[in-house]
């Protein structure tokens, strides 16, 4: 049968199934595949809270989304064009999400009486027309597998746990995607175990060929590369890029990078992948719990490392006490906060922005940190990079705020030169800096950057006592004199507020907007589909995003008065619009969503264009 | 950490110029001084040794050592030494800690390091009460203590230090007294010649809040009757010639105090601190009275573990032997992991 | 706290009407089943009955009782539970926790409970593992245990959670299994009726994470031969036909195992849970080989000291029984207390 | 020999000594005298950070100021009129503070060569003419002590030691005070030793004895009872009445207080006066650390205590995470934050206001929770009351800001009448609440607080299960749902901002004023003393002040709006106007110190003047 071939300019797809059904991967795998294929990629996966919800039911669904295009895409994408439901709750689970007309794949072998009671379904929606306004394709996956692999030696169970790659096959048809990726993948994962190799080839080739043969599937679609810039790319998440950027901090600065880390999601997997660098002689210490993790982080910066502590919101909030202790010292401390919904334990697996009034304000006392924010999944290295880049030269705990959202979505990056990479080399105090010659004085402040020497046990010469009482200026000897007291607190705080940050860029393609949308962290994606779409409209609209959460750019405040009108929209209740409010009097408006979901580029430019009508 | 150093150091040597600032009378003047008499005879360059303490009076210990020295928070001095140690083992780390810092707020982090083993000498200052908050009763305190925070008297049971270090796995764990120098620096040279974490319990006399908590221990009439000072390879023996000694009663787990008169020799338990099963440690310390009658002092425990310290540092050592190429290089390699592709 | 109810429950009562979320095949499963049966034989109405839990699959417990309970924060269920429990003494008051939540960042909390003797049934679901945050180990994990945060394998020592329950002065310590209902049941009964903290190890399969870490304890072929059930009052033998026993070297301070036809009969230990020096009770802690041979299940130790909620509770009496005022009386007096000065 | 007596209005003593030399107490006898006469009295004790600072030195000093006047007055006083002078350190730490013309008694005895040099005198100031300025009465306090003990039966040492009384004879005969209470007070304190009872009264005759006779002091001083508002008074710390507040919120509710704490300077003193209070049934229990203090007070609300937390910065740092559960369990929970100078350990016995900004924003999420500050040492009573009003009405932790400077001062506090205090009384839910009569819903509100039920365990029928997760509206059952999470993070902020709380009122006497002073909490004192001064130079000037910092008046933005200028004085860098400005676009002039020591009256005068000059 000749198939038509339909070229397509961006495809989301989202394959659906129980925590069980091997989602995560399938998407993966589809994503490398097109990744190789050079389409811009923007990916979203979303898992239960649970670890294995019970099998069939709608808390227990996982699923995967890909965004694809031929052009430069911005999110993951607010609607699927393609549903892969693997069983009743997927479907039931993602349907509200599709808009009218896409195609839904289901597997029909899941929708058992039984199956369709545990999700409340009376009658089968494949059977009634509650899906008349889709494209649906019936495909009986599990039985197809198992009767592909009749041959195999393989066990029933391992022979219908293939039936994800039998969908891979078939969606790689579909959008004609390069699989020598995936079966090099299989032959890796399955090593031991040559026999389910076999079967899971087997699997996708008989998806594939499915394609090839069933009149179900009449049109194969193609979407063309995208333009990117030459180079190589590999496809990466944050968490990833977040830990790459770490372990290029410690070769760019020579330093060890000492890690310690208390487990927790969403962060867990940067403590994950650290563990793996130790011939990069990358320390991790899982601690027993966030304070110790934040206090032995300290502890190697005073010994000379770079002293790096990862967590979420609630491990923020138990190390403020020792971030205070951190600004006392002025030592380098990178913390990391992959934040999550909260308040208290929240909602674990989803993303929110709202610990940014945390890492700006949550410490007793004036005890000012840099706070900074990736904009994207690749951008979580550099960002990495320019928090170990403050941290070091400036001797303050750098707070890095990435999110849910960045944090497990990956996009294509393009790998940069190492050589490119910001030199991060720092010098250790070797000898005396008083007056005399001889004394050492461990507050005396390099003038330009106000960081006071680092001088590391094992100097000779220099040993001195630091802690956290109020230490006076030069001496850092213990002082109550209320004149220095006054005068340390606000050096601290000039130290941060001083520290030179690029000016915010402003994308105004018109060069006429009026109306400026503010953001910061991950809503740069979505901020940024939805101005296209609004000059796509044919009105103007000026973009800037903020990695500096503290201190700000200089140029931030005659970049705001500019404009007539300054949109934030925000993951939280509008805490970067209070700053924003505070500190330039400028009549921000706050736009918030705090559904534990990244914005979708639709409804912010909606709001957008609200906006827009009233100026 | 123990390379000779050229020049022999003298205690002045680890005075630094702080003006110690301790209520006149407090038996952390003896401790500080016992110590910086002691430091010398490691032969560890000043700047190679490192105080980490938390907060209490005692924590203002390392101030006045001319060492490098950490000043940090309630409690949490382990947890920042194990930092310390960990990604420094040319280092010698001492923690220097209070009852109400170490077994309170810290108790935590204090018996994770121990299990961990970490290399670090853990030296708790035990006054049995809160002396810089102004005398609150702390885990040590007696039951029914009456204290600013208890005029009633307190309603619960102190931990025992060494039980509960000895619950946590410690592989070396010690008790001394700020009025006796000599037993003091004795431990402190077991505790230091240790590979791992050396816990080491130090009665200490807040003349202020606490006086005379551990007099019984020190007054020269029922010092002797009182204390029991443990050495390796001895029988246990004490008081006036030897006149009271401890057995093991068959059957029982505990054990107990004798007339030395009237066992045989051979009843008498050897003390032997290197026994790998805590469970003799432990009965050991279970062995004071709530007069503090039969209190041991000396090493309890000293056993060979591997130092977390260690197998942190073998490890990158094995992941680092097979490497040839520069940390850049290695980077890129990194990088470039996975899955690429390249647009041209 | 055990009025009689007027209807006897039943195990169906205790269950609420959540969905329970665990993994299929999750030892948790078997806990619930075994709890929820247990539970109408207290006699404790419902609503008297309270679960308060931490963070970790594990913790998800008390959403399926049918009785008040809170999910709190990681590891500070025991402090939680420690208010209540103090100020509502008609309660009774249950913690469940994982080795994580109660060993790891909530140890400190725990082993001030256990000292303290807050009236708490602690129950501490022991799968050596991580299983809500997905696999990195655990502190009771084995030494060079290979997961997700530690590739090259863990680098520390694991808890011994009885040990370091017994040097936190706990006065009831136990230990049971997932697997075996009864046993599940009994152990949890003998808690219940301690006045005080109760401190109960629940060894519990993660099939997803650690399948099978306490697989010899189960296996019918293995079984027998590893599992020590300890009987109050009775000679501890284990094994087919009683083969083996526990005996006392003389001299030692550990327990040791023998084939039971080796030894005379009286050198058979009896146990008795009840004696007051935990050092018996901490020498059976140690019995465990790495590979789980001869792990006593069963209660250790149950020793009676007053609880600190029952001393609390006798100071806030003996301080109201002199009380003649109504309460605002009272507070006018107290208000009025002191220097006073009138100006009219 | 006659005396001249002179009236005064107000007089400002600071009694100033080692810290074994009694001083603390000397200045509480001679401020509870003061008491008795009808002054007015505000009183600024100053300790050492050191349990006894070796003796003799510059940081072992320690001193106890007294302000008292025949009118109302506001703060301890900015400069002393009188110093007395224990010993060479004690001159030297407090001449500074001295204006020219001072009188100054010293105890010649102390002025020793050895005494001198500690401090670094080269010659005594005795001697030379460095006290030229002043007036300066040299006493021999301790030998004439102990020249006056010579026949009781105590040891040089005790006899010695009662020099403080013999120093407070002297100062009660020159300010003509009645010493009966201090004689009842010697009687009480030394009761199990008569012998010390009849020294330290012979001593303290002695000194008044002395005064009497000798001619170095020529004249005797009055200063007549204040006009106050009829009734009994008796003068009161703000811990003390935080205390009693506390014990009146238990009384009023009829709910037993459970206070959770972990000792901590400046805020020990409240668990110690608590756990005084047991016919109260209040329970206190000193928990392990800051974090089980909190989690125990919030275990013992969830069983129907009013749960109660005492600290200062560095614990309620350690606090937040359990105080973010709490917002989600929405219990009642009052968290005393007594401030004390940070960042990290900072000076512990030092005042400041940094922690505005952890109280409002200092925990991870939206999790929002109410603050108030009291303004003055009684004051405190009835913040304690109307926190745990908010507390207990509301179903939410509240945050009680106080500060060293409050908790330590004293003032004179007319006693209230008991019947005239708020009703506290709240209602367990004892019954189903849902539409079916038998279900219980948990999150079901009060349409009007938005307050859920409070179903205490042991309410037969109402079991059910709450958490840290994130809850379903009305049910409280967990919920993933996008939307849910929205509508709960807006309700919780909602619940919080819709506290009705009482305007904001506005002190104008002129009633032209175009400036506005805000403030919050303790500066209460020193920019009300500051604006009386502006006045009376003719100058119109309003004062507010802010006892709600979440939520705030209702009225206050139209309030800011109706004056040219605000100016916003904080012992912190700005928090409260970074609040102000953010919340109404005001221009707010912060005018900050943080210098460990409250505002002087004086240089918050100049300060506004120079304000005023610009209006
Ligand atoms: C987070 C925190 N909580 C409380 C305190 C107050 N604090 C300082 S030291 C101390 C206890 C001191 O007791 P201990 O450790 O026994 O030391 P000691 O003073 O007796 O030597 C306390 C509660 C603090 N500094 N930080
Ligand atoms: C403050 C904080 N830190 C970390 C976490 C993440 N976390 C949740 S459960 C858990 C450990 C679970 O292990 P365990 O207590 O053994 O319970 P299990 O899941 O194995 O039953 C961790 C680290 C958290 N929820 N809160
Ligand atoms: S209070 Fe006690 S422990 Fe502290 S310095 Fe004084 S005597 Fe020593
Ligand atoms: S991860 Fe392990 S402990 Fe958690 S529910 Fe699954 S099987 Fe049970
Ligand atoms: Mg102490
Ligand atoms: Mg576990």
């Amino acid at each position: 049968m000749t198939k038509q071939i339909r070229q397509l300019d961006r495809v989301v797809i989202r394959f659906a199934g129980d925590s069980g059904d091997g989602m995560q991967l399938t998407g993966d795998r589809f994503t490398s595949e097109t990744a190789q294929l050079g389409n811009d990629i923007s990916t979203l996966p979303n898992f239960p809270a649970e670890i294995r919800a019970p099998a069939g039911t709608l808390p227990g669904v996982s699923s995967f989304q890909v965004h694809f295009a031929d052009y430069d895409i911005l999110t993951p994408g607010d609607a699927p064009n393609v549903l892969v439901a693997m069983n009743p709750a997927a479907l039931k689970a993602n349907l509200a999400d599709l808009p009218r007309g896409a195609d839904i794949i289901v597997n029909t072998d899941e929708f058992t009486k039984r199956n369709l009671a545990k999700v409340g379904y009376q009658t089968s929606p494949l059977d009634d027309d509650s899906l008349a306004g889709y494209v649906v394709h019936p495909v009986a996956l599990t039985s197809m597998t198992v009767g592909a692999l009749a041959a195999h030696q393989v066990s029933k169970k391992d022979a219908e746990r293939s039936k994800n790659m039998f969908a891979l096959g078939l969606l790689s048809w579909m959008y004609s995607r390069p699989y020598e990726s995936t079966l090099r993948f299989l032959e890796r994962k399955f090593a031991a175990r040559p026999e389910l190799v076999a079967a899971n080839v087997a699997a996708f080739k008989a998806g594939w060929n499915f394609g090839e043969t069933t009149e179900d599937f009449a049109v194969r679609y193609e979407v063309k590369p995208a333009k990117m810039k030459p180079g190589t790319y590999r496809n990466i998440t944050g968490n990833a890029a977040l830990s790459l950027g770490l372990v290029a901090a410690g070769v760019r600065s020579g330093l060890p990078v000492f890690l310690g880390a208390y487990p927790i999601t969403p962060a867990s997997d940067i403590l994950h992948e650290l563990s793996k660098h130790k011939r990069f002689g990358v320390i991790t210490v899982q601690a027993e719990d966030e304070i110790a993790a934040v206090g032995a982080a300290l502890g190697a910066s005073y010994g000379g490392s770079l002293g790096v502590t990862t967590t979420s919101g609630p491990g923020v909030a138990l190390k403020s006490e020792t971030i205070s202790l951190a600004v006392a010292l002025e030592l380098p401390l990178v913390i990391v906060d992959v934040q999550r919904a909260g308040p208290s334990t929240g909602m674990p697996t989803k993303t929110e922005q709202a610990d940014l009034n945390m890492a700006l304000y949550g410490r007793h006392g004036e005890a000012p940190v840099a706070v900074i924010a990736p904009r994207s999944p690749s951008d979580c290295f550099f960002a990495a990079l320019e928090a170990a880049r403050i941290a070091l030269t400036y001797r303050t705990p750098v707070i890095l705020l990435s999110d849910n959202y960045v944090a497990n979505g990956s996009e294509p990056w393009l790998l940069p030169d190492v050589e490119s990479l910001p030199d991060l080399r720092v010098e250790f105090a070797t000898k005396p800096n008083g007056d005399d010659g001889t004394t050492f004085l461990p507050y005396l402040r390099d003038p330009e950057t106000l960081a006071r020497p680092w001088a590391i046990p094992g100097t000779a010469g220099l040993e001195h006592r630091i802690g956290g009482l109020e230490k006076a200026d030069k001496t850092g000897d213990i002082s109550y004199d209320p004149a220095n007291h006054d005068f340390m607190v606000r050096t601290r705080a000039a130290r941060i507020e001083t520290i030179p940050v690029p000016d915010i860029e402003v994308e105004d393609p018109d060069g006429d907007a009026r109306v400026l949308v503010l953001g910061w962290g991950s809503t740069y994606g979505p901020i940024g589909a939805a101005c296209r779409g609004v000059r796509q409209r044919g009105l103007s609209i000026a973009q800037a995003h903020l990695r500096h959460l503290a201190p700000m750019p200089a140029n931030l405040g005659e970049v705001l008065r500019s404009y007539d009108k300054v949109v934030i929209p925000e993951m939280n209740l509008g805490q970067l619009a209070h700053v924003i409010r505070a500190r330039y009097l400028v009549d921000a408006i706050s736009y918030n969503q705090v559904r534990g979901l990244p914005f979708t580029a639709a409804e912010l430019e909606t709001t957008l264009e609200e906006v827009l009508k009233n100026v | 950490m123990s390379e000779p150093v050229a020049v022999k150091l003298t205690a002045k040597d680890f005075k630094s110029d702080q003006e110690v600032r301790w209520c006149p009378g407090c038996g952390d003047y003896a401790i500080l001084a016992a110590i910086q008499q002691f430091m010398p005879e490691l032969n560890i360059p000043r700047e190679r040794t490192v105080f980490v303490s938390g907060i209490g009076c005692s924590s203002r210990f390392p101030y006045y050592m001319n060492t490098y020295g950490m000043h940090s928070i309630h409690g949490r001095a382990p947890a920042i030494a194990t930092g310390l140690s960990v990604s420094r083992p040319d280092l010698s780390v001492w923690v220097v800690t209070g009852d109400g810092d170490a077994l309170s707020i810290g108790g935590n982090h204090l018996i994770h390091a121990l299990r961990r083993n970490v290399n670090l000498k853990i030296l708790l200052f035990n006054n049995r009460i809160y002396g810089l908050t102004k005398g609150q009763y702390s885990p040590t305190s007696e039951v029914g203590k009456i204290t600013k925070s208890t005029p009633a008297g307190s309603a619960d049971a102190p931990f025992n230090p060494l039980s509960l270090a000895l619950g946590a796995e410690a592989s070396f764990v010690g008790r001394t007294i700020d009025s006796d120098r000599k037993h003091l620096q004795s431990v402190l040279r077991a505790a230091a010649e240790h590979e791992g974490s050396a816990f080491v319990e130090i009665y200490q006399n807040c003349n202020i809040f606490n006086d005379g908590a551990f007099e019984q221990l020190k007054d020269p009439s029922t010092r002797d009757n009182y204390l029991i000072r443990l050495e390796h390879g001895q029988p246990i023996t004490f008081g006036a010639d030897g006149q009271f000694c401890v057995v093991h009663p068959p059957g029982g787990f505990g054990l107990e105090v004798r007339d030395t008169n009237s066992v045989r020799p051979e009843e008498i338990v050897v003390h032997d601190a290197t026994v790998t099963d805590p469970a003799y440690a432990f009965a050991l310390s279970r062995l004071p009275g709530l007069d503090l009658r039969n209190t041991p002092i000396g090493v309890f425990r000293s056993v060979d573990r591997p130092s977390y310290d260690s197998v942190v540092q073998a490890q990158l050592a094995a992941a680092k032997a097979k490497v040839t190429e520069t940390p850049e290089q290695q980077l890129a390699g990194l990088l470039g992991s996975g899955d690429t592709w390249t647009i041209i």
